[in-house]
Formats: C-alpha cells, sequence, structure tokens
C-alpha cells in the first residue's frame, strides 16, 4: 500500500475511535481487566522470528472487535469500521484485477506465511481452504466462511463481481465489520498480483470454481 | 516399464475386487470416513508410553537434590496425584501463583530436586528420541491419574478467579498480521478449520470436549503434547509471537478453559490427529 | 536402552487377544533434518511373539510403519496366568523384549 | 498400567534375551547371519511385479475372501493409517501390506503359524493418497485385495 493510503487509513480509524470514546458504554471494571490482560500479554509473549511483540499491538479495528467480542456490535460501530476499512483498499495501477486462477489455486492451498516458523522469504499463501469449500476436487475445506464453489458463476462474471472480489480479499472488514477474514491487502500478507490470481480462482469462468 | 507392470497389476486387482472406493466422495461421506478414522485409533494409544516413562520418573529420585516428586505437592497433598489434575490450575501459596500442571512440575523440580529453571525447562516439548521431554512424560502420567475424575476448579479463589477473567480477555484478543483471536476459530458451533472439527470453547459442552482430551498424543508428530505445548502451537497460527512455557498468559488462557470444563470428566490423554 | 513395550493380552473366549504399543521413532531415511540432511532410516525390522516358546506370529518391517508401532492380532490355545513375550530388532541391531501375563 | 503387569515387565530385564529368542528358534546364539533374518530386497521394491519376484511368488490372484477392517477410505493424516486385513483364505501363512506410491511398496509382512487368527491390525504410514494392497500367501500361492485410502491436508499452518 502506498503512503497516502495508509495516511487515509489511519485518519480514518482515528475517526472512528474519536466517535467510541463518546458512547462507550463499557464498565470500568472490565476495561481495567482488558488493560491488564493485554499488559499481561506483552510480559507472556517473546518476539521470534518474524513475529515481533509488535505483533500484539491493536489498531483501532482489532481493538474494538475485541472490546466487542462475544456479545452484539452495534450497528453504528459496525459501520464506521466499516466505512474505515474500505477506505484503505487500493487498485492496481493498470486497472487488471484478475490473473491467473491456476496460481490462485496454489495460493488458495497454501498456509505458509507469517508464522514465526515460516521462511520469511517465500512468499505467502492465502490458506482459503482453510475455511472455505472452492475448487470441488479439494476434499480437505473448512467451514468457518461460507463455501465459495460457483462463485463466479453465482454472481455473475460482471466487472462488479470482480471489484467486489478483489475489495473483500484486500479488505474484508470493508464489508463485514470484525469478520474472521485476514486483511490480506491492507495487512500485505498477499501481494498485488498474488491478489489478482486468487482473484481469478473466484471468477474466471474456466476456474475449477465455476465448473 | 515397471509403472505398465504395476498399473497392469493394479487392474486386475481392481477388476476383481469390489474393495475400491468408488470416486466422487463428498462431504458426508468424508466426515464419517474421518470420524471411522478417529475410531480406529482409540484401540492403542501411544500416550501409555509416556505415562509409563513419566510413572517411573515420578518416582525415582531425581536431579542434584536427588529426591522423587513424593514431596511435590499438586494441590492434593505431597506426591499425591490421583485426581489433583481436575484441580488445576489452582492457587500455590508456596509459591504465591496460580500455576497449571507444567508450572507446578517445574516449580517442584527447581524448588525440591535442586533443578535450575533453564534445566527443568530445556525440553519442554519433545522432537524424537534424541530429545525426550520429561515434563510431557510426567504430564502425562500425572493426567492420567484423573481420568474419569470431574474437573473442578475452584473459581471461587480469588487469584484463579481473576486468571480466569484475564484469559477471558485473552481469548477474544485480535492482533497480528491475519487479524485472529482464539475466537476466530473457536468461537461458533459445528466449524471445521479443513477437514479438523473446531470446538466452540465459547460454550461449555465445547470446552469440556477440547479441554479434557489434552493432554494428547498426536499421530501428525508421533509426540505426547500437553497443554501448554496446544497453546503454544495455537498462537503460532495465530501469526503472534511466541507464547512463554509456563507464562502468566498461558496460566490465565488454560485457567479460562479448564474453569470452563468444570463438571466434564476427565478423559485424557488422549489420541487426536 | 529402547523403553518397555506394552502389552495387553487378554482371553477372550477361546483366544488371546495381544494389543502391543512400541516405543520406536521408525525413521524411514527419508526425510531430512532443518539442515537439508538426511535423517537415516532407524525402524524395526523383526518382530516375534511368542506364547510357551511356541511363535504366535513373526513380523518383518519396513519404514513404512507407523512411529510407536501397534498390532493386534488373536491366537488359541492360551491360558490365564500364560506368560506373552515379545521381542524386536531394528536395523541397528538394537532389541528388547517384554512379557505380559495374560488375563 | 496395573503393578502387576510392571513388575513382570522389570522381572523380564533379568532374563537374558539371547536365552530367551534361542529358546524360541529364532535366533541361534553367536550366529552371524542372524540380522539377515529380514528379506531387504523385498522392501526396496517398488512394483507389484518386483515385490512379488522377491518374495518368491507368482502374480498375486484377486480374492474375496481377503478383506479390511477398520480401515478407513480417508486418512486424517498419512502418518498413521490404521489397517486391518483379515482372511479367510484356507491355510493362511502370512499376511502382507503394500502401498502403491510409497517410495518403496511392502510395509510389513505378519507370518500367521496354525493356532493363530489370519486377521490383525496394525498403522502404516502413507505419503499420499494410494491404493494399499493385502496380499495374503496360502498354501504356498499368492492372493490380493486392494483399496483406495486418500491422505487428506490438515492444519492452519499447512
Amino acid at each position: 500500500m502506498g503512503i497516502i493510503g495508509r495516511l487515509v487509513a489511519g485518519a480514518a480509524l482515528v475517526a472512528i475511535a474519536g466517535g467510541v470514546l463518546h458512547g462507550c458504554a463499557t464498565a470500568p471494571a472490565d476495561t481495567e481487566v482488558s488493560d491488564r490482560a493485554a499488559a499481561m500479554m506483552k510480559s507472556s509473549f517473546k518476539s521470534r522470528g518474524q513475529a515481533t511483540l509488535a505483533r500484539l499491538d491493536q489498531d483501532e479495528t482489532q481493538r474494538l472487535c475485541s472490546e466487542y467480542a462475544g456479545r452484539a456490535l452495534p450497528a453504528s460501530i459496525a459501520t464506521k469500521i466499516e466505512q474505515a476499512n474500505l477506505a484503505t483498499i487500493q487498485y492496481p495501477a493498470d486497472g487488471k484485477l484478475v490473473g491467473d486462477w491456476k496460481s490462485g489455486e496454489k495460493i488458495a492451498q497454501s498456509g505458509q506465511g507469517f508464522q514465526y516458523s515460516d521462511d520469511p522469504n517465500k512468499p505467502a499463501g492465502a490458506n482459503c481452504y482453510a475455511c472455505h469449500q472452492l475448487s470441488p476436487k479439494e476434499l480437505s475445506y473448512g467451514t468457518i466462511g461460507p463455501s465459495l464453489y460457483h462463485f463466479g458463476k453465482l454472481h455473475g462474471y460482471s466487472d462488479a463481481t470482480r471489484k467486489y472480489a478483489w475489495q473483500k480479499i484486500y479488505n474484508a472488514e470493508a464489508f463485514a465489520a470484525c469478520s474472521n477474514m485476514p486483511r490480506f491487502g491492507h495487512h500485505h500478507i498477499l501481494t498485488e498480483q498474488q491478489i489478482r490470481d486468487v482473484v481469478a480462482l473466484l471468477v474466471d469462468p474456466a476456474s475449477p470454481v465455476n465448473q | 516399464m515397471r509403472t505398465i507392470i504395476r498399473r497392469a497389476v493394479a487392474a486386475a486387482v481392481l477388476a476383481g475386487t469390489l474393495a475400491v472406493t468408488v470416486g466422487g466422495a463428498f462431504a458426508e461421506s468424508t466426515a464419517d470416513e474421518i470420524a471411522k478414522y478417529r475410531e480406529a485409533l482409540q484401540d492403542g494409544n501411544p500416550a501409555e508410553l509416556w505415562e509409563a516413562r513419566g510413572e517411573e520418573m515420578w518416582k525415582a529420585p531425581r536431579g542434584p537434590s536427588h529426591v522423587s516428586f513424593a514431596r511435590c505437592d499438586l494441590g492434593l497433598g505431597p506426591g499425591v496425584v490421583k485426581g489433583a489434575y481436575a484441580q488445576l490450575p489452582r492457587y500455590f501459596p508456596d509459591a504465591s501463583r496460580v500455576m497449571d500442571l507444567e508450572t507446578r512440575l517445574v516449580w517442584c523440580m527447581v524448588n525440591q530436586q535442586g533443578y535450575s529453571e533453564a534445566d527443568a525447562t530445556k525440553t519442554k516439548f519433545g522432537n524424537g528420541s534424541a530429545h525426550r521431554s520429561d515434563l510431557e512424560a510426567l504430564a502425562a502420567y500425572v493426567t492420567a491419574q484423573s481420568r474419569g475424575v470431574k474437573m473442578n476448579v475452584a473459581l471461587d479463589e480469588p487469584h484463579v478467579r481473576d486468571m480466569y477473567r484475564l484469559g477471558e480477555k485473552m481469548f477474544y484478543y485480535r492482533g497480528g498480521t491475519h487479524d485472529f483471536a482464539c475466537a476466530t476459530c473457536h468461537g461458533d458451533d459445528g466449524k471445521r478449520i479443513r477437514l479438523q472439527d473446531l470446538p466452540n470453547l465459547t460454550k461449555v459442552e465445547g470446552a469440556q470436549k477440547a479441554y479434557t482430551t489434552w493432554p494428547a498424543y498426536r499421530v501428525s508428530q508421533g509426540e505426547l503434547r500437553t497443554f501448554q505445548w496446544r497453546l503454544n502451537d495455537c498462537f503460532r497460527q495465530q501469526r503472534f509471537p511466541e507464547l512463554a512455557f509456563g507464562s502468566d498468559a498461558s496460566i490465565a488462557l488454560t485457567a479460562y478453559l479448564a474453569g470452563r470444563a468444570n463438571g466434564a470428566a476427565y478423559d485424557g490423554p488422549a489420541i487426536k490427529r | 536402552m529402547a523403553d518397555p513395550m506394552k502389552i495387553r493380552a487378554n482371553l477372550v473366549g477361546d483366544s488371546t487377544e495381544v494389543k502391543v504399543l512400541m516405543s520406536h521413532e521408525m525413521e524411514t531415511g527419508q526425510r531430512k533434518d532443518s539442515d537439508g540432511k538426511t535423517i537415516p532410516a532407524w525402524f524395526i525390522q523383526r518382530v516375534k511373539v511368542t506364547h510357551n516358546d511356541k511363535v504366535v506370529l513373526a513380523a518383518q518391517w519396513g519404514p513404512a510403519v507407523s512411529k510407536n508401532p501397534f498390532v493386534s492380532f488373536k491366537f488359541k490355545g492360551g491360558a490365564k496366568g500364560d506368560k506373552v513375550t515379545i521381542t524386536w530388532v531394528d536395523n541397528h541391531d538394537d532389541t528388547r523384549t517384554d512379557e505380559a501375563t495374560i488375563a | 498400567m496395573n503393578t502387576n503387569r510392571r513388575q513382570a515387565l522389570k522381572a523380564t530385564g533379568a532374563v537374558s534375551l539371547l536365552t530367551l529368542v534361542a529358546a524360541a528358534g529364532w535366533l541361534e546364539p553367536g550366529d552371524a547371519a542372524a540380522a539377515e533374518g529380514w528379506n531387504k530386497g523385498a522392501f526396496e521394491t517398488h512394483s507389484m511385479d518386483e515385490t512379488m519376484k522377491a518374495l518368491g511368488g507368482g502374480a498375486p490372484v484377486p480374492s474375496s475372501d481377503i478383506a479390511f477392517f477398520s480401515t478407513p477410505d480417508i486418512a486424517e493424516n498419512g502418518a498413521v493409517v490404521p489397517i486391518g486385513i483379515t482372511s479367510k483364505v484356507a491355510q493362511t501363512e502370512s499376511i502382507a501390506i503394500l502401498i502403491e506410491k510409497n517410495p518403496n511398496m511392502l510395509a510389513a509382512v505378519f507370518d500367521i503359524p496354525p493356532g493363530t487368527d489370519a486377521s490383525l491390525s496394525t498403522r502404516i504410514k502413507m505419503g499420499q493418497t494410494s491404493n494399499v494392497y493385502a496380499l495374503v500367501k496360502a498354501n504356498g500361492k499368492y492372493y490380493v485385495t486392494s483399496k483406495e485410502i486418500k491422505v487428506t491436508l490438515g492444519g492452519c499452518g499447512g
């Protein structure tokens, strides 16, 4: 993501924080426990390889989603999280959103990347199959997210579908506040080309997902 | 040539029997077959090999002080093992700390057997016969002595209660490059990651089923793993930094999950994928 | 020295059911360590089970038998109190013998 | 484990291993060739044809008298795949397990003396989805059945 993009995102997230502080109904005791838990984690985890202690520092989206976890997220906060995250989404300069589904399938299969046990020089995967059904050939798929089998076929092979797939992979919080799905573009988990390839896996009529 | 012969034989075999799975398996039959797989494993659990080694270790004089665990108090009195795991973590006044089984074993090794902290925790997680973990063997033995005993973590004890509440916060703490919290994978009913069922740890039944089946022999690793390992490796996959062995955070999260398992009969060490 | 086996021998009807777990790496010789060096093969090659000096099962294994091997089988002629003896030998010529009483 | 068995195990330690196996007629003490009771050639084959040659037999006949039990169609992990085989072929002398796509095909051979059920279970490793063969030797002849076992990927770090 470009520097400008980051600044915009940062500003948007600061704006959410301001709004939340006013409407905050959390009991002081609970905040105190949260603060102590965060401090305890800082002293109980240790940096290892690429996974440094900085990973425990929450951004505003993570903080709010943790705070409201296990209970209903107020609509106003959900909207603010979604708007702030929508503002982070970057698009390729050449406007090309769709790559090679075959490469996308490999990315969808791979769970490598960002663990302290992973080689930081190897490209990360998106591990889509951990949570989603995609190609019917892969029996070993998870169900944390919805089935994406026939994604393109069902949504239509339109520009709108392609753009939505790009956005959702780039930053899922833009559409579903506190989604379980990682923000692959926003956190630079995938490169621009990798996102294109995963988009292709979803929207290319020739992809096994649409057979 | 070789391949051709092999194929020919295979074809002959296929033609001659109906024992071959017909292609096109789908989700329900996959789940059924995985259930069959797990059931078939129950017949012989290599965790017993760890239990036997742990029992020898528990009874033998060890360390620079050459004393056994006979004086080690897991909460029910010196040397008492039966049922002890079902009440851990608990607050130990002699250590002024809430401890889980592994931290308590280390405490006894350091304070009674004369080991240094570093020596006691040198091989926290074993790796093959060249790097065996005494702690994993001891944990296998101690936990097996609570089989069938109902989980009964003292949540009314203030120190334990506090750790439970901190652990609950940790459970929902999102962070890292992937925004994961424990709750990301363990906050809903009936979910799987790949083909692995994910217990919903926010529900009592889910926490009971999960907590009471650790430690476990992991067939994927050929090792017996304790709950400290379970948490350590979850956080690795969460893309978090490393959870330190026996750290307060590890005990807080254990207290939360063990406390939620209260009332269920302990059923480990188990065997798992 | 290798760890003891865990042997269960139970009379079921007129058969003795034997279940044994052995502590062994069963290293295939196909894996590499973190430095990229091949880990040498190390596995049990032969197993022999006897009851009253009579062989009731003999096996030859390759490295495709799982780590910490498990075998279950039945033989006829055992009685409660009899001994079942199991010996394995691996490719390092390391060996281990344990016995259990039929219950 | 009960204490009795533990004591039994300890008592065994006192018995000389060589005495024990010599009594069983398995190894002769001092026999330099003792270690050769393992059919090296048979464990280094890559096809049914080669394996049969190494075992000294001809092409096996498909038989419906051989069956798998407690053997799932899908293994959650290839490191431990439970395999149960029962042979109803008369005079079964041995049962072998072969995995087509493993680096070496033969996994294990069990000799079944008279008085022992021609039925056993064990656990084997599979590198990938493959056909698994149950090969039975009876009265000097070979019989076979097979099934495909799928090996799945797992885990969030996979």
